[in-house]
């Protein structure tokens, strides 16, 4: 195993989260792919640790803070998205444009 | 190294049964038309990765990706799924008009990905050689120290913001309940 | 790093003019485990917390439990040491510091078991215990009652744990906490404004003397390089060269924070107000916590007054000596019953620390002693006349004394040996402290004591007198309280009558010796002044005031006398209304440190706003308008709006096509995020 | 330092896969005896018989028959059903249950147990977290409000008593100092009493949590009868049926496993040395004692609300558990 082939793997997944962000209507599909795209970096990270295999493991207690920090998102997405399709009966980001000009 | 050699190697296919599915989940995930079905895929896609942990000896990072996303984080999500929508067979309508300009810009960013791992290759040493890490499973006191000894501040900094999303998630997903029915919800 | 060094400390004496130090062993199981007696109320505190409300008694019964364990244990141990002297001192370093002044400090917990932490673990749980019960009955029905035990264990476990600190930072952490959990407890009722304002008064005129503390234990730890009591002690005792330079400043700045906790002129102001507090915390702050932490501070840094800080004593004495003479007279005028024994503990406190303050180590913790029998005694008596007439004040009460047989006869019983008749607890220990000044060469202010002695007797004969004898006054029938509250009251006045004959000069039991020897077991000898043999002048002097006191107030509140005529013999012209109103102290805090930040600071930030400030803006105005006239005419009208016209029109029209950019939809604002990130990192590896 | 990460060689692939083999064939093995248990004991709780004829005596075949019945019965697919996730669904509860037996151990030799992970005991909470998943998609999947209904109800029920669950084990992986399943047992093998005698406080709150993970009464609101039909399994017939039948019962077993690892010693017991072959006697005897007291309770306390099921979560298994763990912790340091 080398290191390109993980990060290869990372590239991939990585766009494909931007593809989902980018392009999904539903929110929670949207999380999705910033799910994906947390995803691949915890695989470059690990593989990042691999390579440089640090005797600390610092890129294995990075990813394990990216799940971390990605479950707290998740919560807290979670609970906006319930909260606006309780007032607007909608799930959609692109119904969402309280704010626009 | 030629491509023949690498796959001369059997922990390569290991790798590719694990990342070849992988990128079919992940594509899934975003390209599904049913939203249940694209976390679904989002499972497969994880536990890939987790597979991948384990061949890259990380295997506690393995198991806590198992433990936090498989079995609470995507439980949320389907549980979220279902609270607000849950219509089953296909919906028309998962992706918007942006997929062009949104299928360019991610490609844009593979491109520019891509082309830094190949500029990048030849400039470090060892990059195209074997794994050194590999082989070995790292002790799992090894991120309990790094936790408490030298990442203890950014430890402390993640447990606030867990609580700072367990207050947050509560206060925005609760419902505001009308004078009456909080008398209600008191005699009960 | 926790590293835990925790070997009982093998008898180290150092000869401190002394050349017999005697042996002491390391105490076995009950020594070793005497942290638990400094853990179980903090337990009792957080079972009664989480679990208080559902149980029967509302969490009581782990209070009174939690206290009972700890008087068994602090009895055996009290028992060991009579027997032969136990010292013990364990400390678990649980983080390092840093750098201070040159040499690394490190954070330690621990205890330390010897004879003055014996003494006063045993007095803090048996008066502890005692009015746990007596709460139990006390607070039947009242407010908030788990909170009221949870803050009690606080209370008394804090006092715990700066009694059992074998160094200075954990008896700030045990000092703070005895300060939180007595503002819990003043303010029990802060539904009324003047409750809560008493606790933060109590807080805050600690905190004036915590500052005190905090300095001297910082000055004298950065000096010592350590913090601990045993290597304070040592280095006093070895006139170490470290300490000499500091010892004047640090002595006095514990004094400072023995002043604020121990109520010592003239921070005394928040003891009396603390009154706001339920009775049983009263009886607990004056007899066995709080105020006699001071004492113990003085007590446990005794080497460093004894042998470097003398100077520093010459500061201490008088302080205490007014305290003792000058605030026992407030009691005098006081007119509810809590505040004259509020006074009077005062009055007390100044005997203790002029004691110690004077070299009598022994002394001062044997006034300390006895004193905490009676004071508890005779707050808990209060407390169940109070529980009986529902009013604080004297003037509601008059002739309980057949209605409340135990009330009467205990509170009678406090009364004496408070004011010092033989043969009470507090005669034996009141004539050590006349004894230590005299031998010391205070004569003045051993007569200034002997005086105050007088004074004490004659208020607490007025405080019974108008209390228990003549006609009741109050409404209602008051009858005797219940057994729970009685029954305290009985245990308290045996040893307020035996306490005294542990330490007669001169006189040891046997084997178990006595009150001098069992404090003697510390980390180097005291080598205080104690009498030999009973100095009969002294006592009679001291028994001589004390029975004049009683006279003249059975004389002037005699039972026929209806109180208000009594009280208006008494109101000699000056003296009266400068008692009454304290002194004027907490007028003098309130127009010496409040007002100038209110009055004449305001007027002076309003004189400077009116006169400087405006002058200035005034001018920069005037000047300004006159710019603006100029620029207006000249400059604006014929060359600047032509160019501002062309950019608000393009500014205009801009906008109109860029808000088409702010759709409001989410996507954009990120599809724009990543086309941005992409730009900028191809950006920089172009770059680099 | 152990690892999945040498596998290297034929034999190492060999000895697992015989062994995953094993433990596979392990499950409706189990399944039958837990499930045949169940039915005895609750017929003589109830001063009934139970199953009488099948097999000659004691109806011992009773199981063996409702398994052939099963199979034979048609699979039947609700039309409005999502068809992959339905069928899905069972494989993955399965997946779940088997994936938590690998790392049981029943003797201190490497044949003792599949695999012994330096994380052990973290990856059995893990996988077991994944049967979660296949509820939720058999809940949704199946088109019918009652399934729905129970599969919401379930992942409510499941991530509430995961945290209890995970956190009751923290106090024995403190004090044993490993996460290793083999290492627990030999440290308290080592110390010759269970960890039961000072985490008895861990060991209460895991049973708990372990009988509302297996949403057996009185947890079972996700399939309560009365109120949901079947819950999540309303519309599951044949060998699907089957499936989430046997992984009901052999859960029980490896969660009971689990806590006797954890808890009661493993294979340990005073005086008997644990290399012979009676220590996996010793694991299943243990079990039993486990099993038996669930199926106990279960015929004997009625069912909880579901708020009451959450308030006992929240409010009670968490902060107690968490109080346990720094109990441990601050002893471990100071004792």
């Amino acid at each position: 195993m080398i290191l390109t082939q993980f990060l290869v793997l990372g590239a991939v997944l990585f766009s494909l989260g931007i593809y989902g962000l980018l392009s999904r209507r539903n929110a929670v599909t949207v999380l999705l792919a910033v799910e994906l795209m947390l995803a691949a970096v915890n695989i470059n990270l690990v593989a990042f640790e691999a390579f440089w295999n640090t005797p600390a493991a610092h890129g294995q207690i990075f990813a394990i803070f990216v799940i971390t920090i990605a479950a707290a998102e998740v919560g807290i997405g979670l609970a906006i998205i319930l909260l606006v399709f309780r007032n607007r009966a909608s799930g959609n980001v692109d119904e969402l444009d309280l704010l626009k000009w | 190294m030629t491509f023949s050699d690498w796959l001369a190697e059997p922990v390569n296919w290991a790798f590719l049964a694990l990342a070849l599915p992988m990128t079919v989940a992940a594509v899934r995930v975003v390209t599904s038309r049913n939203v249940v079905h694209a976390a679904l895929f989002l499972v497969l896609t994880l536990a890939a990765s987790a597979g991948l942990f384990i061949l890259l000896s990380a295997e506690f990072v393995a198991w806590v990706l198992v433990l936090v996303y498989i079995g609470a984080v995507i439980v949320l999500f389907l549980f979220g799924i279902m609270i607000t929508r849950a219509p089953i067979g296909r919906e028309t309508d998962l992706s918007h008009a942006g997929r062009w300009p949104a299928a360019l810009a991610s490609l844009a960013v593979l491109a520019l990905t891509l082309w830094l791992i190949t500029a990048v290759s030849g400039q470090v040493e060892g990059f195209d050689g074997p794994l050194p890490a590999v082989g070995v499973a790292t002790d799992s006191a090894i991120l309990g120290e790094g936790f408490i000894m030298r990442y203890l501040i950014p430890f402390e900094a993640v447990g606030f913001i867990l609580l700072a999303a367990l207050i947050g998630g509560i206060t925005l997903a609760r419902k505001d309940l009308t004078p009456a029915e909080e008398e209600e919800a008191e005699r009960v | 790093m926790v590293t835990a060094s925790a070997a009982a400390a093998a008898p180290l004496f150092l000869a401190a003019g002394e050349e017999h130090a005697p042996e002491l062993a390391a105490g076995g199981f009950f020594a070793g485990g005497a942290w638990i007696m400094l853990v179980l109320p903090f337990a009792a505190f957080l079972g009664i917390v989480l679990f208080g409300k559902r149980m029967r008694k509302q969490g009581a019964e782990l209070a009174v439990g939690a206290m009972g364990v700890n008087l068994l244990w602090a009895s055996v141990l009290f028992v060991q040491n009579m027997l032969g002297g136990i010292h013990r001192e364990v400390n678990l370093t649980i983080a390092d510091i840093g750098r201070l002044g040159g040499v690394d400090l490190s954070f330690e917990l621990g205890f330390v078991v010897d004879g003055l932490s014996i003494m006063m673990y045993w007095v803090v749980a048996f008066v502890g215990f005692l009015v746990f019960v007596y709460a139990v009955g006390y607070m039947e029905g009242d407010v908030r009652v788990p909170w009221f035990f949870a803050s009690l264990s606080l209370f008394a476990g804090s006092m715990l744990v700066l009694v059992g600190a074998p160094n200075l930072i954990q008896l700030i952490i045990g000092w703070e906490g005895v300060g939180l959990a007595s503002y819990l407890l003043i303010g029990h009722y802060w539904e009324q404004k003047e409750n809560s304002d008493a606790a933060v008064k109590a807080f805050l005129t600690n905190k004036v003397a915590d500052v005190g503390l905090i300095l001297g234990a910082i000055l004298i730890g950065v000096s010592l390089g350590g913090f601990r009591f045993s290597d304070l002690s040592r280095a006093a005792a070895e006139h170490s060269h470290a300490l000499e330079g500091v010892a004047f400043a640090g002595g006095l700045l514990l004094f400072l924070g023995a002043m604020g906790k121990s109520a010592q002129f003239p921070l005394h102001v928040w003891l009396p107000d603390a009154m706001a507090g339920p009775t049983p915390v009263s009886a607990l702050m004056h007899a066995a916590t709080m105020v006699t932490a001071g004492i113990y501070l003085m007590a446990r840094t005794f080497p460093l007054y004894q042998n470097l800080a003398a100077e520093a004593r010459q500061w201490m004495i008088p302080i205490a000596v007014i305290t003792l003479f000058v605030l026992g007279f407030l009691a005098l005028t006081a007119n509810d019953l809590k505040q004259v024994l509020a006074y009077s503990t005062v009055s007390q406190l100044g005997y203790m620390m002029a004691a110690v303050a004077a070299g009598g180590y022994t002394a001062g913790l044997f006034h300390l002693f006895t004193h905490a029998f009676f004071k508890a005694l005779l707050f808990l008596g209060a407390g169940s006349v109070i529980h009986a007439v529902h009013s604080n004040n004297m003037s509601d009460m008059g002739g309980l004394r057949r209605k409340m047989p135990v009330t009467f006869w205990t509170f009678v019983v406090g009364s004496l040996a408070l004011a010092g008749v033989i043969p009470l607890a507090g005669f034996w220990s009141k004539d050590e402290i006349l004894a230590t000044l005299s031998h010391e060469g205070y004569t003045a202010f051993m007569w200034v004591a002997v005086a105050g002695a007088f004074v004490t007797a004659f208020y607490m004969t007025r405080a019974v007198a108008l209390t228990f004898f003549g006609t009741y006054k109050g409404h209602g029938h008051p009858h005797e309280s219940p057994r729970m509250m009685t029954g305290p009251l009985v245990a308290l006045a045996v040893p307020t009558v035996i306490a005294g004959f542990f330490n007669i000069p001169g006189v040891s039991w046997g084997p178990i010796g006595n009150f001098t020897e069992w404090v003697g077991a510390r980390v180097v000898t005291m080598g205080d002044y104690h009498p030999s043999a009973i100095e009969w002048d002294l006592a009679a002097y001291g028994l001589a005031a004390a029975l004049a006191g009683i006279a003249l107030g059975w004389w002037l509140f005699s039972p026929e006398a209806e109180t208000q005529a009594a009280r208006d013999r008494l109101e000699i012209p000056v003296l009266y209304p400068l008692l009454r109103r304290k002194y004027y102290i907490d007028h003098l805090y309130m127009h010496g440190v409040v007002n100038p930040i209110k009055g004449p600071l305001a007027r002076g930030v309003d004189w400077v706003n009116g006169h400087v400030i405006d002058a200035a803006v005034n001018g920069v105005g005037l000047l300004t308008a006159w710019l603006g006239r100029l620029v207006y005419g000249r400059l604006d009208q014929q060359g600047i709006d032509l160019v501002l016209n062309a950019a608000a029109g393009g500014a205009g029209g801009a906008g109109g096509r860029l808000r088409l950019l702010q759709s409001g939809k989410v996507q954009q604002y990120a599809g724009g995020f990543v086309v941005g990130a992409l730009v900028l990192v191809a950006v920089l590896v172009i770059v680099t | 330092m152990t690892g999945l990460v040498p596998m290297t060689g034929l034999v190492f692939w060999a000895e697992l896969g015989i062994k995953m083999a094993v433990a596979a064939a392990a499950v409706p093995a189990i399944g039958m005896v837990i499930g045949y248990a169940e039915m005895k004991l609750s017929a003589h709780m109830q001063s009934r018989v139970g199953p009488y004829f099948a097999g000659g005596r004691y109806g011992w075949a009773q199981l063996i028959a409702d398994g052939v019945k099963f199979i034979q019965k048609e699979d039947i697919i609700p039309a409005e059903a999502d068809r992959p996730v339905f069928k899905w669904a069972p494989a993955l509860v399965m997946l779940g249950t088997m994936a938590l037996l690998v790392v049981i151990p029943l003797h201190p030799s490497r044949y003792g147990m599949v695999r012994d992970l330096d994380v052990g005991i973290f990856y059995a909470l893990a996988v077991s977290s994944v049967s979660t998943i296949g509820v939720l998609m058999a809940g949704w999947s199946s088109a019918n409000k009652y399934s729905m209904i129970g599969g919401l109800r379930a992942a409510g029920q499941l991530i509430a008593y995961e945290l209890p669950l995970v956190l009751a084990t923290v106090g024995v992986v403190i004090q044993a100092g490993t996460m290793s399943m083999q290492g627990i047992v030999q440290a308290q093998v080592a110390q010759s009493w269970p960890f039961m005698l000072t985490q008895f406080v861990g060991l209460a709150i895991f049973m708990t949590a372990a009988l509302a993970e297996l949403t057996r009464l009185p947890f079972d609101m996700p399939i309560a009868e009365s109120e949901l039909v079947m819950g999540y399994v309303t519309e599951y017939s044949g060998f699907r049926f089957l499936f989430f039948f046997l992984a009901e019962f052999a859960n029980m077993f490896s969660m009971s496993a689990i806590a006797v690892t954890l808890f009661l010693g493993g294979y340990g017991f005073w005086g008997i040395p644990t290399d012979t072959l009676l220590s996996p006697l010793i694991v299943f005897a243990k079990v039993g004692i486990l099993v038996f007291i669930m199926i106990w309770l279960r015929w004997t306390l009625p069912r909880f609300r579901e708020d009451q099921l959450q308030t006992l979560a929240w409010k009670w298994l968490i902060p107690i558990s968490i109080v346990n763990i720094i109990v441990t912790a601050v002893l471990k340091v100071v004792v």
